[in-house]
């Protein structure tokens, strides 16, 4: 059974090699052959999960060992694969969204010629993904991870034309390196500290080792995690990821590859648990970036910015539940899946409103779409309701118990301030999704000619668009409370991830109740401020925080006057430098001996005489210089 | 007195070469094809080599040994260990792709054909570097390597003199300068001498160090003196040790080039046609680092650990100064240049961190930024021939006119940020590691080169290919034929040697626990002996 | 007196034909004096011939002595046509050595 | 030199070392300083005689003849022909042109002296063994035995130097007439056709007692016109200026005219200079 395991990335790699490497002859039948293979690679997921299920808790992860990858002197890279409950999880939502998306986007691409190399590179990105998770060894985590942020930087990109979309690509792919740069430094870290990467040994023997060589990797775990999933201070990429086609949002820039930071987290829960710092520092992180993200989300009027900013906020969720310890792991995955089911669905929504209005971003320029796009409409209803929580829905169940979870924090203020935080944040997102929901849904149109003029005409998406939606708003409705079914996700992941009661400082109920009060008190604010009277078609100047917040809280702007600026200065001057100086010696050198020859030239007289005396005089010497020796 | 096989290997691109050059000037063509079979027969015999030689076997093997100049017991003697057979590999296998790749750059110029372009003369020059950089990959004499270290020096200066590519000649900016063809005459000519001057006073330093160990060591066989060092029978004053050491480091140091040595090489890369730069950077430069290991630390290994600490600053300095002034160029092939810069410092790194993962990694780290280097240079030259300039401005939108030629190019950018999955990721990470489990700031702040190399990379990438397209490159042709038959089995062997490295590593890791045995080092245990 | 003298003798006379080579300018004289160097030499050869009680020395400077020979015959022919040409025997007229 | 006493000369023979020697070296001398190429030559020729001589005296008697007979017979004759040709009296100036040349030339020679002589004492020169028994079979018979054995290689090899060297003397001086030989008419045509020295060039000599031919005629106003002078005088520098005593001779005619006409005064004056003007003519 477990060599099945590699052809859950086999499948898909070789759709990728195939798809780009095919040529033009493939550009008609390309996509079919890309989604069949992500399908295959769901099926054997499918295969995997009802063996694992047979199997009893203890027994259920598979390993498979490939072939030694980098056998040097006391280092030892195999590429070898582990699939237990925790990546079989991710496995299944990968695959299973991953080809939903791919569905989708038969129909989204439809009208782009380079629709071929579009598969291609999404295969490319499942199947790294998938190394990604089922890898049994950090390194080869890493190789998935790189390959992860390549097939992003390729998608986010696919519209190279537009020079904003490759400048988004390369600000993704730099600011996900300089994670990466955490990731390899941890790694070096372990081989130092344990001799090895793999999983089991190193989670095993952290006992062993100090903490503070653990808090170490935990902090450069964490800084990983940042870059991919877009956590303060390394969010700024994801705004403007929403360059690529929205498929490529939906599935990489939502529902999986940003949540690999999660599992890196949970999946290094041992060092975690065993380093209470770096814990602390995870969930800091995940409750600014909670706030950060929501905040960022209320200002935008780009649908898929202010959905970016929900992605984010939620993502900061997810961190800090995972920084919680074996308290939170379990609930961090459950929100991941469920997310991962409303918030690929919500931006399927999102693309299906745009490919009815001429690809149009702004909200402010929707409005009343809901008799136009009935299908689109109800699944990003539901998106809606399952994202800020809505009783019996499935975000309901996972964010309600990571709130629970944050306030155990611990039995002190700290409980109070993260649960507190998590709590606002609750109440954030239910303001600005239902924001989003009222622009584009409701309302009177407020429709404009796009560029070339043309009045946009919405219309329902086809069949291939909206079936995914549809089975992903079943997703978003159920998952959570079939998860919750007598604890079955929690029960499913302990043996990964063990699990703990948490213990809040007040009441499981109170906090249920009050997170309901909440997102009321949110919704209700948002329709006062946007339902009630008519949406403006160009955004007000707004409020100071809602300036900053438009500019991603001025985070790019820092970033541009310090790094960027800094960096071209420091560049232009070292080219300077190298030119005039290092360079500048060399020459002077050499001018030196020019001018030297120069004159030694003058005694070149050409008259035979002098260059005879130069040669007895010559002559002379060296007899005298013999002579000389033989004394001495 | 078996084949003498590593001699073969040598010869066969040198008679090659003369071939070529005898060729009469009319059969410019036969004289390409006969460049061509040289270089894939000595191909061959590498592979031949390769197959013959057994890892676990002694360190040197195929030895040959003959007399040369009695008198100072200079012997011409070959004989290879791992690295040597690698690097032997590395360059003959590049060779054809670089012959190749130059298929045109030598042709006659058909606008005046009046001045004339020895266009078997480009080729034979290129086969004579490849026989004599081979040979200086066997010869196991001091003497006998310093003479080829030297020797090198002239075809090259002649390549990179001689045959400047026409696109800087038709540079837009040039142009209007006027005259714009005699001006890069001046620059090529300024290049190769740069290029000259620096290497001959690397290598007379060096001869002095040689002369010295001479009298010290009383003959030049590296294996006599590593034996006799290793056995205490020959005891060097410290500062003699030093001294010697030093005299030899320069040397490679120039030609590696470490930073602040560095500064021929992108005048020299930036002048030369894309094929020369790739044998520069690709093949000729890697007898430095590669001599670095082999004859630095195994004549002067008390030398060695005493200048580790310089050396890895320096080897610092050049990771993130080559960098950081690569994404300050204009000049695409400067870029690379000074990429390379960077990535030269990450091998000398991984040499003297005296580690096995470090030299492993340095070896590997040779040969891979061989190949990628190769791959995205020859793309760029390409790309610079359609386009018939060098500055990175000039380009734009190409991805959308050829997109395989952009596919390439992105590729190779990305084996040159070491994307793990493509060769250089292996090496780097294992540079990186090596150097990290002893000197860990060290490893940490090299680690800062991977940003930068993504960036410079990413940055290139983008302001060439990508973008609307520019009016000059609306016409651009997609990569031809040949074009392709010199990209594809480059970027397959990147793929290949990222994900399955094991022969190069399993032919590498004994002659690296050679070189460490020499050095009395052993890797740093990791503070738990987790799983074992 | 000891022999060695001679080699006195002939070392003087060489040393003034050194002199005479650097100082005089007419081509001609300048190989007269080249003449006496190789005289001197003759010289000392002999004396060494005596001083060994060998006749090699006394070989080597008849072979001098037909090299010089050859030397001046081919010498003074130059000379001759260099005369021709520029119509002056002196060495600095030939002064073309210097670009 | 109480060392050397092993083997010391004849008291004639020391006797011959020290005068010939003396007279060996200041013929060099006079080679080195002589003005004129020719008493170079003869001076050489001299010094080379002595050194026959001594080869005579160090037992060295085929060289010696051959000294005499090649040396000072072939061999100088040869220079003083050259010479010949290339102008007996032509004199080069001793005044020296490249700055230092003469000091540095003397230091060199100087050095040189210091160093042989310095080399010769500090050799060991002890024992002569003198070549009694190396020319007991006479000496001629024991350089051929010589030449022909051990050096016969060497004796072919200066064979084939001495041929060469022969044929390149011949080369070198030997001129081909490539062109036919102008006509007289010719000639005269081209000096039309240039347009100068329509005439026939000047003639030598001013007056009757003076037309040798390597005197400048005079122009009108008493200076040497170079053209009366044959191109090879000068070119050697062969041309006698008589200019100034012509003027002599003539402000003398006039004194004496003078008298003749019987004016009176400076009579005195006008003997001495007649009788300078004598004494020049004298001179000449």
């Amino acid at each position: 059974m477990e060599n099945l395991i590699a052809l859950l990335v086999a499948a898909p790699l070789l759709g990728a090699a195939v798809l780009l490497c095919g040529g033009r002859r493939l550009d008609r039948g390309g996509h079919w052959i890309g989604t069949l293979l992500a399908v295959v690679s769901f099926a054997v997921g499918v295969l995997l999960f009802t063996d694992m299920l047979g199997k009893d808790a203890e027994h259920r992860a598979l390993h498979q060992s490939l072939f030694s990858w980098i056998p040097v002197e006391g280092f030892q890279a195999d590429v070898a694969f582990q699939l237990d409950q925790l990546s079989m999880t991710f496995v299944l939502l990968i695959t299973g969204v991953g080809s939903l998306i791919h569905v989708y986007s038969i129909g989204y691409m439809e009208h782009d010629e380079r629709r071929r190399r579009f598969f291609g590179y999404l295969n490319l990105f499942l199947a790294a993904m998938l190394l990604l998770v089922i890898a049994d060894n950090y390194l080869l985590l890493y190789v998935g991870w790189e390959g992860v942020g390549l097939a992003s930087y390729l998608l986010i990109g696919f519209w190279q034309h537009k020079p904003s979309a490759a400048t988004a690509a390369k600000k993704a792919f730099l600011v996900n390196r300089v994670g990466d740069m955490g990731l390899s430094i941890a790694i070096m870290l372990m081989f130092t500290t344990f001799g090895t990467f793999a999983f089991g040994p190193v989670l095993e023997s952290t006992a062993d080792t100090s903490e503070g060589m653990l808090t170490a990797i935990g902090l450069l775990l964490l800084l990983a995690a940042c870059g991919k999933s877009a956590q303060v201070p390394l969010q700024s990429w994801l705004g403007d990821a929403m360059e690529g086609p929205t498929p490529v949002s939906a599935l990489i820039h939502a529902a999986t590859m940003v949540t690999a930071g999660v599992y890196l987290i949970t999946r290094s829960g041992a060092i975690f648990n065993a380093a209470p710092d770096a814990q602390l520092a995870v969930v800091i992180v995940g409750a600014v970036t909670l706030l950060f993200g929501a905040i960022v989300g209320c200002a935008k009027d780009d649908i898929k910015k202010a959905l970016a900013g929900s992605t984010m906020s939620q993502i900061g969720y997810m961190i800090l539940a995972a920084g919680l310890g074996p308290i939170g792991y379990a609930f961090a995955i459950m929100h991941l899946v469920t997310h991962g089911f409303f918030k690929a669905g919500l931006f399927l929504g999102a693309g299906s409103v745009m490919h009815g209005m001429n690809d149009e971003v702004d909200m402010r320029k929707y409005g009343g779409l809901r008799k136009y796009m009935p299908v689109t409409f109800v699944t990003f209803g539901l998106g809606y309701l399952a994202i800020i929580g809505f009783p019996g829905l499935s975000g309901f169940w996972s964010k309600d118990k990571i709130i629970e979870a944050a306030f155990a924090y611990d039995d002190g203020i700290r409980g109070w301030i993260f649960g507190g935080v998590a709590l606002l944040g609750a109440g954030i997102t239910a303001f600005y999704m239902t924001r989003v929901m009222i622009m584009t849904f409701f309302g009177e149109k407020r429709w404009q000619p796009d560029a070339d003029g043309n009045e946009p005409h919405p219309h329902e998406s086809p069949k291939s668009m909206t079936i995914p939606m549809i089975v992903l708003a079943f997703g978003s409705v159920f998952a959570g409370g079939l998860f919750s079914l007598n604890e079955s996700f929690v029960k499913w992941l302990e043996p990964v991830t063990q699990f703990e009661h948490p213990h809040p400082v007040i009441s499981v109920p109170a906090i249920t109740a009050s997170t309901v009060v909440v997102l009321l008190l949110g919704a209700a604010l948002a329709y006062v401020m946007y339902g009630r009277k008519p949406v403006p078609v160009t955004a007000p100047r707004g409020s100071l925080l809602t300036r900053a917040a438009r500019r991603d809280l001025l985070q790019d702007d820092f970033n541009h006057v310090v790094l960027v600026r800094g960096g071209e200065h420091l560049t232009r001057s070292l080219v300077y430098v190298d030119h005039t100086m290092v360079d500048g010696v060399v020459n002077g050198t050499a001018a030196g001996f020019g001018g030297l020859s120069g004159r030694m030239r003058k005694l070149q007289n050409g008259f035979a005489r002098s260059y005879a005396v130069s040669m007895f005089g010559g002559t002379a010497i060296l007899i005298a210089a013999t002579l000389l020796m033989r004394a001495v | 007195m078996s084949f003498p096989l590593l001699t073969a290997t040598a010869a066969v691109p040198a008679i090659g070469a003369i071939v070529t050059a005898a060729v009469p000037s009319a059969r410019r063509t036969a004289a390409k094809w006969l460049a061509l079979l040289f270089s894939l027969a000595t191909l061959l015999l590498a592979g031949v080599v390769g197959a013959r030689f057994d890892p676990g076997g002694d360190r040197y093997q195929l030895t040959e040994s003959h007399a040369w100049i009695a008198d100072f017991g200079v012997r011409y003697e070959l004989g290879v260990d791992g690295i040597g057979v690698a690097l032997i590999g590395l360059t003959a296998l590049l060779i054809p792709f670089i012959i190749l790749a130059g298929w045109h750059d030598a042709d006659p110029y058909e606008t005046d054909s009046k001045r004339w372009r020895p266009t078997q003369g480009f080729f034979a020059l290129i086969l004579m570097v490849e026989a004599m950089v081979i040979l200086s990959f066997e010869a196991t004499d001091v003497f006998l390597f310093y003479v080829l270290f030297e020797a090198m020096l002239i075809p090259m200066y002649f390549l990179i003199g001689g045959f400047g590519d026409r696109a800087a000649a038709t540079q837009p900016a040039a142009d209007a300068a006027g005259g714009s063809d005699e001006k890069a005459a001046a620059q090529r000519s300024y290049a190769a001498v740069k290029f000259l001057l620096y290497n001959l006073v690397g290598g007379l330093i060096m001869l002095a160090a040689v002369i010295g160990l001479y009298v010290v060591a009383g003959n030049f066989s590296l294996q006599e003196i590593a034996a006799a060092r290793a056995s205490g029978e020959l005891e060097m004053a410290t500062n003699t040790e030093r001294l010697l050491f030093l005299g030899f480091f320069f040397a490679f140091a120039v030609k590696a080039p470490l930073w602040p040595l560095h500064t021929w090489l992108p005048n020299a890369m930036g002048e030369a046609t894309a094929p020369v730069a790739v044998l520069i950077t690709a093949v000729v430069d890697k007898v430095g680092t590669f001599a670095m290991l082999r004859f630095c630390l195994q004549l002067f290994p008390e030398a060695s650990k005493w200048a580790t600490p310089v050396i890895l600053v320096l080897a610092l300095i050049s990771i993130v100064y080559g960098a950081l002034l690569a994404v300050g160029q204009r000049d695409i092939k400067r870029l690379v240049a000074y990429a390379s810069i960077s990535h030269f410092g990450f091998i000398i790194m991984g040499i003297f961190a005296m580690t096995s993962q470090g030299q492993s990694g340095a070896t590997l780290y040779m040969i891979n930024h061989g190949i990628s280097t190769a791959a995205l240079m020859l793309v760029a030259g390409f790309l610079i021939s359609r386009r018939g300039s060098r500055l990175i401005a000039d380009f734009g939108g190409v991805q959308k006119v050829a997109p395989v030629l952009a596919g390439t190019f992105l590729i190779g950018s990305l084996a040159t940020l070491s994307l793990p999955g493509l060769a250089p990721f292996v090496s780097e990470f294992l540079v990186l590691v090596g150097t990290f489990t002893r000197y860990p700031v060290v490893g940490i702040i090299a680690t800062f080169g991977i940003v930068l190399a993504a960036l410079y990379t990413l940055v290139l990438y983008q302001r060439t290919m990508t973008g609307p397209v520019k009016l000059e490159v609306a016409k651009m042709p997609d990569l031809r034929v040949r074009e392709l038959v010199v990209v594809a089995p480059l970027i397959a062997l990147l793929i290949f040697l990222g994900v399955y490295p094991k022969p190069v590593t399993d032919l590498v890791n004994p002659a690296v626990g050679h070189t460490l045995s020499d050095v009395q080092k052993k890797d740093p245990k990791p503070e738990v002996e987790a799983a074992k | 007196m000891s022999p060695v003298n001679y080699l006195y003798l002939a070392a003087l006379l060489f040393a003034i034909g050194s002199t005479g080579v650097l100082i005089r300018r007419n081509a001609i004289v300048v190989f007269m004096c080249i003449e006496l160097m190789l005289n001197a030499c003759n010289l000392a050869l002999v004396t060494f011939s005596r001083m060994h009680g060998n006749l090699d020395g006394q070989i080597i400077a008849f072979f001098t002595m037909v090299v010089a020979a050859a030397e001046v015959v081919v010498g003074l022919a130059i000379i001759v046509s260099l005369f021709r040409s520029r119509h002056s025997a002196s060495v600095d007229d030939a002064s073309l050595m210097k670009l | 030199m109480s060392t050397l006493a092993a083997y010391a000369t004849s008291t004639g023979e020391a006797f011959q070392f020290w005068v010939l020697g003396t007279v060996a070296v200041i013929g060099a001398l006079c080679t080195v300083l002589m003005k004129k190429a020719v008493h170079s030559a003869l001076c050489l020729a001299g010094t080379m005689i002595i050194l026959a001589v001594f080869y005579l005296a160090n037992g060295a008697y085929f060289l010696g003849i051959v000294q005499v007979v090649v040396y000072t017979g072939a061999i100088m004759m040869l220079f003083l022909f050259v010479v010949m040709l290339v102008g007996v009296t032509a004199a080069d100036s001793l005044k020296e042109t490249i700055k230092g040349q003469r000091w540095l030339a003397a230091l060199c020679g100087l050095g040189f002296a210091v160093l042989l002589v310095g080399g010769i004492g500090n050799a060991s020169l002890k024992e002569f063994n003198g070549l009694a028994q190396a020319n007991a079979g006479g000496n001629v018979e024991g350089l051929a035995a010589l030449i022909f054995t051990k050096y016969v290689f060497a004796f072919e090899i200066t064979g084939a130097l001495l041929i060469t060297a022969a044929v390149g003397a011949m080369v070198l001086t030997h001129r081909e007439r490539t062109e036919r030989a102008k006509t007289q008419r010719e000639l005269a045509e081209e000096r039309v056709r240039e347009g100068k020295h329509l005439p026939p060039l000047p003639a030598p000599g001013v007056y009757a007692r003076h037309n040798a031919v390597d005197i400048a005629g005079l122009l009108p106003d008493g200076t040497p016109s170079e053209l009366t002078v044959s191109k090879t005088l000068r070119d050697r520098g062969q041309i006698r200026d008589v200019s100034s005593e012509a003027l002599n001779d003539l402000q003398a005619l006039e004194q004496r005219s003078d008298e003749r006409l019987g004016r009176s005064g400076g009579a005195a004056s006008s003997t001495d200079d007649a009788a300078s003007g004598d004494k020049k003519e004298a001179a000449k």
